[in-house]
């Protein structure tokens, strides 16, 4: 037990160790309530329990909103709903993405790479906000619509950095060495190749988290994503916008969590980064 | 008592910081002395020192966290450790020249030859304007390049690598400094383009009457340059001998590395190699830094001390503690 | 020859601009298409076949995909983008009213961003000092991991609601008078701009910093103002401008949020309110819009940063 | 007998519409057990020819046979079985390894390739192998950019002897690493050499080619300008190009 708490020391002491334990202690604390305060606590969160706009108390740590619902119990069923949607945003693009980029990396045929080029590129040329708004447009607007999305148009970004990769990866002499030693291509690129190229997809994976997050807050808070009564940290924003002046706890709380959340994440992704360059 | 030497390096101790509080040594008793108008080689494996203990010549350690713990270091009388800002720029660029790493470095890139040309000559505030032009190109015409006029006008990465550092060198030696010191000037670089810059270098000693610092880990091609050898290992200096009589060296690390100059030996015969690894930097062993490599180690070498060099012979120093022992 | 290869990149670099300029256009004529169903009948719902053949008309949808296409590129071609169904109005003219103020927007938060960060950015990478850059990296993650409504939000707490320097609805085009309205949204996004523009100058110069060219400046004694500007800023510049043309096309994104939150007659809420009445000429010709100003803000970019720096590969 | 003949072989590039001519109709050839040294500097087309012997480059014309066979078979090389014979050691020690595999697991993987043991035993042959060449067990578990240039390159020599070939292609092997190191790996070059592999030596260094090599190819912009017997290059070069290069090797008149 000892042993093992001297050796964690030493790990956090390491460049950005620090960063990254308290950011996944931020993410975890945020999970487990959750899980807790939904599931086990007092209140649901489409309940009304009370009288609308209540402030802050010790029993409504959060208040009420304008329908007499308990702030605290629907910030914290968020996180789910939050984090999933930005979770499944994320790893399904990594994945496509990065699949992508690996074939395009190691293909030869000029017409197909300088066609896809510059598609990935057409698709990147706009900002990820504004496509999703667009195409949300045509698809209806719901959480649903906006996975789909972003499996669409965010796989791009992956697919860039991974082709980038792959080409300079399948140029160095590990490669050579594994073809003259006779390995199937099969093995060269997925033991040789995909662990390298990976690596870097999974390391902006992380900070694209961030940005997806604020992306889908984003588009609930303009009522295309997450609709009311849903619990959802930018549609409650976007709900308690009206009442700002008066009930300031009905925008500040979710945006706190939302916050939170991102923040967390973005020390580890820093911690990370540190970590990887030693400093 | 340091005396009137143009530079004199004494039980010098360089530390880094790692953390706040954790501190390595990463040179440890070194000393070095240099007359006016000598050539010294200053040769060693990577992680021996040789670089950082060039960079406390030019007053740049702070940049990688490091600093000057303990020792001696004066350059012409002046003591560099304790130098303050307006010493040094007495100094740097004017009176201690520098040549980059070739593998490393080269000119700025986003400024013109001709610009930091410029830059080197104007370190003279009394230089006037109108002049710089003519001293640039007669400068190029010194490290001998070819179309100086077009040169002055490119950017370093239009140039090869033997350009660059002939460029590097120019830039060294506009103010017409006592000291260069050059660190690996050629590593990377073809024979024949090391051959001739090693020539430069030799013929601006002769005309200008610089003395050189010249690092690498290359013992032939120090050998051959060099008056003097200065010997590093694992952060110290371990031995200081004349170029001529390097065979005749009383210190086991040197004597290994001459018996692993492949260009002695017959082809295909019998190379004599050092064992292991060299020390790195954080565990060193106690006492002689080379013991657990040696072929001539005792226990006394093995005791916890500080190794100085040892003056055995006209311009000869060694830190072997058995050095009247030690025969080829 | 210099010259020739200078204009050879420039211009390679523009090509590639067009031909990504083409996929933009492709995919902003796509968007109304790729998805399953039938717009027309979506936005009528169940009235009769004429209206709907007549609104498939009047969104170019009818006639096979070629034709399509070729109607609208020549309607391009035309500055025709088609028409409002809400209104009425040309599109080009809704985006020669509402684009304006969201160019100002951006220009004015990217210009005092800029003017604050490198500052900020060089003197905390020089400096280099561990609580120093911590503060900073932290604060910065901070503000870059809160999306903007929030920030927003509580900058109208602070200053419509506690103090009133801020009008909370409403706009005035006229000068003076409008930079009451503009200020608060400029003061948001120059610190999140800022945030963004002083860490790329931090780490790039951090980088630079540890170059061997900057080093040989040292021992050549460069003196301390021309050692800054050309050892330190100039080669760090390249990755700043770079990144600083991405960042005005993410910024031009946010501004959707901004424009609704501010209540900016700008083209960000012009599209919202295009995407909530479903208006699909709208919102396909601002999307067009933004995908060929991010597309020539990138290329001025790279051209900048390889004018800089002729290393960058562009 | 001669291992590899390579006829009238050239390899040109295409840099934005100009055509370089790396190597200019070439025609070489590696007799059995022996060691052939190609000294050239940079851009002399040296590196690429090895590519060439090695199958990784298909030249643009001419022929390379291995034992008499074409290595070429359309756009393959070295096909089937012949794959394991002709092996390439790199210069770079950084890039030769893959750095996401432990060092022991990089060399099993080529003995399980070639030399059909299952995975346990492919990994304490591993482990002997490593530790024949001076890499300790300890060292072996450890990732590629844990290890010295001196470790890697010899590590890198493990794998290439794991397929056990008959060919070993060293391009510029010691150039990167310290004296020291580079002796260590010499020494092993010396010992590969009494066991009989045919070695081709690709380096700048002429000291280097001079110890192992028993004759010689001197390359300039793409064709061989000069070669003899080793002895023969060094003390009575006929070239001008060749004595320039000999003239400039460092410490020759400290002997």
């Amino acid at each position: 037990m000892k042993a093992k708490f001297a050796k964690f020391k030493e790990w956090l002491l390491l460049p950005g160790g620090f960063g990254i334990f308290t950011g996944l202690l931020m993410l975890g604390t945020m999970i487990l309530l959750g899980i807790i305060i939904p599931n086990f606590g007092p209140y649901k969160p489409d309940e009304f329990i009370g009288d609308p706009f209540l402030p802050p108390s010790w029993q409504h740590p959060f208040g009420l909103d304008q329908l007499g619902r308990d702030v605290m119990t629907r910030t914290f069923s968020s996180v789910g709903i939050d984090l999933g949607v930005a979770f499944l945003g994320v790893s399904i693009p990594l994945a496509i993405g990065t699949v992508i980029g690996i074939l395009l990396g190691l293909a030869k045929n000029k017409y197909v790479l300088s066609l896809a080029g510059s598609l990935i590129d057409g698709i990147n040329a706009f900002p990820l906000l504004i496509i999703a708004v667009a195409m949300l447009t045509f698809l209806g607007s719901g959480l649903r619509s906006v996975v789909v999305i972003l499996a669409i148009t965010n796989w791009a970004r992956y697919a860039r950095i991974s082709r980038t990769r792959a080409v300079v990866v399948s140029k160095q002499n590990y490669i050579e060495a594994a073809k003259t030693l006779g390995f199937s291509r099969r093995r060269i690129v997925l033991k040789h190749i995909a662990p390298n190229v990976s690596s870097e997809t999974v390391a902006y994976a992380l900070s694209d988290f961030i940005l997806v997050i604020v992306v889908v807050s984003g588009l609930s808070f303009l009522g295309l994503a997450a609709k009311p009564p849903m619990a959802e940290w930018g549609s409650m924003i976007a709900d308690g916008r009206a009442y700002l002046a008066q009930s300031w706890w009905l925008v500040i709380f979710p945006g706190l969590a939302l916050c939170w959340s991102a923040v967390s994440l973005s020390f580890v992704v820093e911690g990370i980064s540190r970590r990887d360059r030693g400093i | 008592m340091l005396g009137n030497h143009l530079l004199e390096i004494k039980n010098l101790k360089i530390d880094v910081r790692v953390t706040k509080t954790r501190r390595l040594s990463i040179v440890d008793t070194a000393s070095l002395i240099i007359e006016p108008g000598e050539i010294i080689g200053l040769i060693g494996e990577s992680g021996s020192g040789k670089t950082m203990l060039c960079r406390s010549l030019v007053g740049t350690l702070g940049r990688r966290g490091a600093y000057i713990a303990s020792g001696e270091l004066k350059f012409d009388g002046i003591d560099l450790i304790t130098a303050k800002q307006s010493v040094w720029n007495d100094i740097r660029g004017k009176r201690i020249g520098y040549v980059p790493q070739s593998a490393l470095a080269g000119p700025n890139p986003v400024m013109t030859i001709g610009a930091q040309l410029a830059e080197a000559i104007l370190q003279d505030e009394n230089f006037p304007k109108s002049d710089v032009e003519k001293r640039s190109l007669e400068l190029l015409n010194i490290v001998q390049i070819r179309r100086p006029e077009t040169v002055l006008k490119q950017y370093q990465h239009e140039l090869s690598g033997g350009m660059k550092q002939r460029v590097m060198i120019a830039c060294a030696i506009a103010q017409q400094p006592q000291l260069i010191v050059a660190d690996e000037p050629t590593t990377g670089l073809d024979v024949t383009v090391q051959a001739e810059i090693m020539e430069l270098l030799k013929q601006i000693r002769k005309d200008f009457n610089t003395s050189i610092i010249l690092v690498s880990h290359d013992l032939p091609l120090i050998n051959e340059i060099c008056d003097d050898i200065v010997i590093m290992h694992a952060g110290t200096t371990v031995e200081k001998i004349p170029s001529k009589s390097i065979k005749a060296s009383k210190h086991p690390y040197t004597l290994a590395l001459y018996n692993s100059r492949i260009d002695l030996v017959l082809p295909k015969g019998q190379l004599k190699t050092i064992n292991g690894q060299p020390p790195s930097v954080g565990s060193w062993p106690e006492g002689c830094r080379f013991s657990e490599r040696c072929d001539f180690v005792k226990d006394k070498c093995r005791t916890k001390q500080d190794l100085p060099l040892i003056e055995i012979g006209s311009n000869h120093q060694t830190s072997c503690l058995r050095y009247d022992e030690i025969a080829r | 020859m210099l010259k020739n290869q200078i204009a050879r990149t420039i211009l390679g670099r523009l090509g590639r601009a067009l031909s990504v300029g083409f996929w933009v256009m492709v995919i902003s004529f796509a968007i109304m298409r790729i998805i399953p169903g039938d717009p027309a009948s979506a936005r009528l719902g169940g009235v009769e076949e004429e209206a709907i053949a007549e609104l498939r008309k009047q969104l170019n949808l009818d006639g096979s995909i070629v034709q399509q296409f070729s109607r609208y590129v020549i309607d391009l071609l035309h500055g025709n983008l088609g028409t409002s169904l809400q209104t009425g109005r040309t599109v080009i003219d809704i985006i020669g009213s509402t684009l304006p103020l969201t160019i100002y927007l951006i220009l004015f938060s990217t210009f005092f961003a800029v003017i604050l960060s490198i500052p900020i950015g060089t003197s905390i990478a020089w400096s280099g000092k561990a609580p120093i850059v911590y503060t900073f990296r932290g604060i910065t993650a901070v503000i870059l991991a809160t999306p903007n409504f929030f920030i927003a939000m509580v900058g109208i707490l602070i200053f419509t609601v506690r103090v009133n320097w801020s009008p909370v609805f409403g706009y005035e085009p006229e000068f003076p008078q409008n930079l009451k309205y503009l200020w608060l949204p400029v003061v948001v996004n120059t610190l999140i701009m800022t945030s963004v523009v002083s860490r790329v100058i931090f780490s790039s110069v951090v980088e630079t910093k540890e170059e061997e060219f900057v080093e040989t400046g040292i021992i050549r004694g460069v003196g301390r103002r021309r050692f800054f500007w050309f050892y330190i800023l100039k080669p760090s510049m390249a990755p700043t401008v770079v990144l600083l043309s991405y960042m005005m096309g993410t910024m031009l994104g946010a501004t959707v949020i901004l424009e609704t939150i501010f209540t900016l007659p700008g083209i960000g809420r012009e599209m919202v309110n295009a995407v909530l009445t479903s208006d699909y000429p709208v919102v396909q010709g601002i999307l067009l819009i933004f995908g060929v100003i991010t597309v020539f803000l990138s290329f001025i970019g790279d051209v900048i940063a390889y004018l800089l720096d002729r290393r960058v590969k562009i | 007998m001669n291992i590899i003949e390579a006829k009238d072989v050239s390899v040109t590039f295409d840099s934005y519409g100009d055509v370089i001519k790396a190597v200019d109709h070439v025609n070489f050839v590696l007799p059995k057990g022996q060691t052939i040294g190609i000294v050239g500097e940079s851009g002399s087309g040296k590196s690429t020819f090895a590519r060439v012997l090695s199958g990784l480059q298909i030249p643009t014309s001419g022929s390379v046979t291995f034992m008499d066979k074409p290595i070429q078979n359309g756009k393959n090389t070295y096909e089937g079985a012949l794959r394991k014979e002709v092996q390439m050691v790199f210069q770079d020690p950084y890039g030769s390894l893959n750095p996401r595999m432990r060092i022991v697991k990089a060399i099993a993987e080529a003995i399980r390739q070639h030399q059909g043991l299952d995975k346990k035993a492919s990994r304490v042959a591993a482990l002997d192998l490593l530790e024949s060449m001076g890499i300790s067990n300890l060292d072996a578990q450890k990732f590629p950019s844990k290890l010295s240039g001196g470790q890697r390159q010899r590590a890198s020599v493990a794998r290439a002897l794991s397929a056990q070939p008959s060919v070993l292609i060293a391009d510029e092997p010691t150039s990167a690493i310290d004296q020291s190191a580079q002796a260590q790996l010499l020494g092993l070059f010396n010992d590969l050499i009494k066991k009989g592999l045919s070695i081709v030596l690709v380096s700048h260094d002429l000291g280097v080619i001079r110890y192992l090599s028993d004759y010689v190819y001197v390359m300039k912009d793409g064709i061989f300008v000069e070669s003899g017997k080793s002895e023969e290059i060094f003390n009575n070069p006929k070239e001008e190009y060749t004595k320039k290069l000999i003239s400039s090797i460092p410490g020759r008149s400290t002997k």
